[in-house]
């Protein structure tokens, strides 16, 4: 079944239950989204236009140009309605559900922005909806449970493990097995079993589509190099899928460094998110991947400060291109994250998402291997962060961080 | 190698096809080192006394995506006692029983075993500690060519789960590489103990009515009662498994000391046998 | 000075000292917003392009037109950078007091979306900037707060009175009488002395022009109505600009009705923020405009839900295209606005701000007045007002909001 | 209707400038009703004793955007009490003074009052209560011209501010329409009292050397000295606002009975008279 699998990556691990389910989607996923069929990808470009704000717009970064001496270019990602890159996926994968008859729409969220997406476009679709999510990600995302609510969407909260997204994917699919005849588990990156990883990819490469476009119409060529933050990795692959054939084009893929790359093993805690800088073969989640596990193969609780990219897992499709030395994996740590955080923020007047943060933590940390022209996807944006990271640069002593005393009574 | 064992009957392990020879089969599961390891050894042993043919030993995983609450939490709690592969295989061998043993775990487990990539390095440990088969609820047939290979290599049986979902020519497959018993989810979801015994049941055991290698119905059943109604539907086994964690999680809860809760496992395998062998012997009441 | 009238509203009411100042702006107007002076405006709207991700959409609300029986429209303001109409003003001053070689940005805010936006513009550009924003609106828009401050601006709580919008203008014209040679005040709605209302629909006017653009597209030909919220009037004006010479499209501005349209004369209080509805004609913040004020001429403490309509004041361009007739004012009151933001939220996976709310209340109480084709202005998106809404909708008991039981320890 | 007095000096109202006719003039102001109606009537009193030549007395206005702190909080404290536009005429008439007042408001009060649209009712009942002129700090030149017919009809004086960037056609429209006197405002910024005299003084009397109408400079004088240094510097009259402002919040903060706040005021009022006159009489130190 080489089709379910990117090298020795991906395939379908996953119970029995489910394997009919993925049976179903993936006739539906090659029919309407590869062939067309019933318009269905007509219907999609139109809403993902119209609904979502498509496309989005590729801008200069004019100080960070001048401060990298490299001419540095934002897809904004974080324009799109939602916040972030992931209504790309959500929009198709809920349109795929009606088209499929499902219904009823389930999905797991990690930072909240999948599970805000997914809310959004099940409102607009008219789908009843219910997002799992770790008991932490519910407490330090706070903005997004209401987002998810107030769109009509159930928040489950789970309970089990550190509650973050390894807990919300695992309990998701514990749902879905109960509920595959008439329910469609809307997975949120290119994780998970074939066909999600691929078809994950195709909704997020209309990212890359323009963006290949628009850099073309505004310097003639192509950039040198294209940067995006790696959880799942569905920015990412949105965001380099277009260049991978072009090969002087160098992807980088920006993962969570955490506090550290070192793993207590004891704890079963990697301080960390980077499952392609650091992470070995293994199975999760319906796929062969490369994860943070221990030497028995038991899941690491993973960690950074951005919730999007806490998790040990990534999609087989990135491991497999890392593999083949067509991507390279890179990190930076949570402090130089919240650096850039403030750095893009008051030098751009954009303010990222902590994850996108990371991407420009890289900036920071590069050398030559950028080139001359650069993209950075800016897969989100922060205000679902301001909370946290007010306290975490407050807590680490950040430089550059403005101080937060104008509320009545400090914070709080 | 000789050819793969199937649901045809083809070359069935003698020990797993044994326990189910001499009518319905009662097939307890439980998590090894749930709570402790000692405390399980007692559990297990238990079990065997109470009567069962098969028992299902659970290898906890981190991510147990088939299982409900009540394993989840039995997992948990295992881990934390510090069950790990190694360790099982010790539990198995230090284990005082005359049954089958089936380990039931996760595949990232199996695969990361020992220096060698793939899951061959786990089966030949398995092997030698005396297990006689795996069920991997994560492991559909499709990706179950590696794992079947290595069980048929060492002489074990792989167990697949056919659920109520299971159709046409998924079914086909299952029934070319499943050896040992079929593992027949009684309805969708996760494991857990139920009030009621589902309808999905019966028409899932008529799908495989004429599959060779015996059938073992799992998920949700609690009651000696729910145990002869599923003998009744044809199951040639019924598998328990939340209904005897929760017994385990009863004493933890109330500071049982292990004895006392093995007592009671005992009583309850007992009970579940006795509704097995009941709903083999009586004839059925509204049978045609 | 006709020119800085509009009919007998508007013209220059402000401190001698300040009128240098408007006459270098006129001037700086005239050439560059106008006169196109070394290309500004062809920066402008490159740098909204890229920056602030124009042209936002136009999209057809499915839910809700079936549920009026009319072909429902509507203008994505609140996929503009910063999450509302305000970028399109803000951006467009902080460039021309670029070009007029100020070196520092100072503003006022109510709901924080005009101080993010100037905040993000000066950010974007380069300059620095100081934000007026009353006690109570920094206590009730704090996510806009961190914003603003993570983007580098300098936010400055004015505790006078009750602490909103009408005396966060007071204060800023106060710093702007001081600080006048260097410092451009970037006025945030159609309001205040000659130029700034004129220029301020000019810049907020490519909201209208692309709307007519895109409504020809999709229908082929002109809506029957536009609706728009109105606070201060710019989101109104800029949705109505091109479609003023079109006599066959009706223009409702929406005011914010409060709690009641009577007024209480001996607080000094009147419970709406409805100026154009219940307001007489009078003089503040530089012009001469309708206000809600008592029978001396003192200026009433207005009342909104909404902090961004909570104004005692009104555009003079927009009163005067009331008193001639040409824009209808109507106005919903507080429960209506929250109910028609669960409404939106459920039905169109889109979250309004509080202030677009109102908007879409005004769907639901209109008769056929509104014709078949309606385009409502989405001025801004709801992301500040989660807080507010969730305590308002549950201290009113509004049907049809979420539950917000997920938390530990529930809301707080 | 006579032409306008304008700052060539044509027809300027009898009694403003008579009050400049002597040396330098002493201008205080005080918010009307500060910080309630009785109290006021003695503050405003003991500065006419204290050696006022005019008095500025602020009709309060809720938006003072030309204020600062001091101002904006003796406004609130009158509003508070009551003052309106009624009671600021009645106080204007029981006032026991024997110089003249100027109503110093924001434009939108004149406004409204009376039934009639537009400032005229206002300027009416202002000459009537014996009113000598207007100061609006929100009514620049160009939009006076309603006013200051108004003002002509009932014989009254219009006083425009210059500012330091006051400059060129604008000084000339502002020449053309003011009357009374002109108020030179010493810095930019609103009002306030300030440590230092600004150095914008002397640039700005400058400008205006050649107006006819008396200059009086304010915005930040605190002490006799700045009064004194800032008529050396030309001007004919100093204006005291936030300083005196300041000792009535003293009072109302320290509960201090009004007859002794009258009586600092008093004292405040001849030292800062006494620097005035000082100004005038010594010659200055670097005269050319
Ligand atoms: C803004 C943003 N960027 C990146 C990510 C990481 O996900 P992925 O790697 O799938 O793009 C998330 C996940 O929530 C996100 O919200
Ligand atoms: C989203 C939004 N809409 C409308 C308004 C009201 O302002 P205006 O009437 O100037 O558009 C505001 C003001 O803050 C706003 O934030």
């Amino acid at each position: 079944m080489s089709d379910t699998q990117f090298g020795r990556y991906g395939g379908q691990y996953v119970p029995e239950a489910l394997m009919p389910a993925l049976e179903e989607l993936e006739d539906a996923y090659e029919r309407y989204v590869l062939g067309n069929e019933d318009g269905f990808l007509d219907e999609f470009r139109e809403r993902i236009r119209d609904f979502g704000g498509r496309p989005t717009p590729l801008g200069r970064a004019d100080r960070l140009s001048d401060r990298y001496g490299r001419e540095v270019y934002l897809k904004r990602e974080d324009l799109l309605h939602g916040g972030a890159h992931k209504l790309n996926n959500a929009l198709g994968q809920v349109l795929l559900a009606k088209y499929m008859g499902k219904e009823r729409i389930i999905a797991e969220t990690g930072a909240g922005q999948h599970g805000t997406a997914t809310a959004m476009a099940a409102a607009h679709l008219g789908m009843p909806c219910e997002i799992y999510m770790g008991r932490t990600d519910v407490n330090r995302q706070r903005p997004n449970v209401f987002r998810m609510r107030i769109n009509g969407a159930e928040v489950n909260p789970v309970d089990i493990g550190r509650g973050t997204l390894k807990e919300a994917i695992s309990e998701t699919m514990r749902d879905w097995s109960r509920t595959v005849e008439d329910s469609h588990y809307v997975i949120g990156s290119v994780v998970g079993p074939s066909p999600f990883p691929r078809m994950v990819r195709d909704f997020q490469a209309i990212i890359s589509e323009e963006a290949r476009e628009q850099i073309r119409e505004r310097t003639g060529g192509l950039p040198d190099s294209v940067v995006a933050c790696a959880g799942g990795g569905s920015n990412t692959m949105g965001m380099f899928h277009e260049f991978v054939p072009d090969e002087d084009v160098s992807l980088f893929a920006v993962e969570a460094g955490g506090s550290s790359l070192e793993v207590d093993e004891d704890a079963g805690v990697a301080p960390n998110s980077a499952s392609l800088s650091t992470g070995a073969d293994g199975v999760l989640h319906g796929a062969r991947t490369r994860l943070l596990q221990d030497s028995d193969g038991q899941i690491m609780e993973s960690h950074s400060v951005s919730a999007g990219l806490d998790y040990a897992g990534v999609g087989p499709e990135l491991a497999y291109l890392v593999d083949e030395g067509r991507v390279t994996p890179v990190n930076v740590d949570d402090d130089a994250a919240l650096e850039a955080f403030h750095r893009f923020s008051t030098s751009e007047g954009i303010i990222p998402a902590l994850e996108t943060a990371h991407a420009f933590a890289y900036l920071e940390e590069a050398g030559d291997e950028l080139g001359e022209v650069v993209i950075v996807n800016v897969s989100g944006r922060g205000d679902k962060d301001l909370e946290t990271v007010i306290e975490e640069t407050d807590r680490r002593g950040i430089e550059a961080a403005p101080e937060m005393s104008v509320f009545d009574g400090g914070l709080r | 190698m000789s050819p793969p064992p199937s649901g045809d009957g083809t070359e069935p392990a003698d020990e797993l096809a044994a326990a189910f020879a001499d009518g319905p089969a009662f097939v307890p599961y439980l998590v090894a080192g749930d709570p402790d390891y000692e405390s399980s050894l007692q559990y297990v042993e238990a079990l065997a006394r109470g009567g069962a043919d098969v028992i299902e030993l659970g290898l906890p995983f981190s991510e147990p995506i088939a299982e409900g609450p009540t394993i989840q939490s039995a997992i948990v709690r295992s881990l934390e006692a510090g069950m790990s592969p190694e360790r099982f295989f010790a539990f198995v061998e230090e284990l005082d029983v005359d049954v089958p043993l089936v380990c039931m775990t996760y595949y990232n487990l199996l695969y990361q075993y020992g220096a060698e990539e793939g899951s061959r390095p786990f089966v030949e440990r398995a092997a030698e500690a005396g297990i006689a088969g795996f069920v991997v609820p994560d492991l559909p047939a499709e990706e179950a060519g590696p794992l079947r290979a290595a069980c048929d290599e060492f002489g074990l049986d792989l167990i697949f789960i056919v659920a109520p979902t299971t159709r046409g020519e998924r079914l086909e497959r299952t029934r070319e590489r499943v050896s040992g018993y079929v593992y027949v989810q009684a309805r969708l979801g996760t494991t857990g103990a139920r009030e009621e015994v589902s309808d999905r049941t019966e028409s899932s055991l008529e799908r495989i009515d004429d599959w060779d290698v015996p059938k073992a119905v799992g998920f949700g059943i609690k009651t000696g009662d729910h145990a002869e109604r599923i003998v009744r539907a044809g199951a040639d086994g019924v598998i328990v498994g939340s209904a005897l964690v929760d017994v385990v999680a009863e004493g933890v809860e109330e500071g049982r000391p292990a004895a006392e809760t093995a007592a009671i496992l005992e009583e309850r395998a007992t009970e579940l046998k006795r509704g097995a062998l009941r709903g083999a012997s009586e004839p059925e009441a509204e049978q045609p």
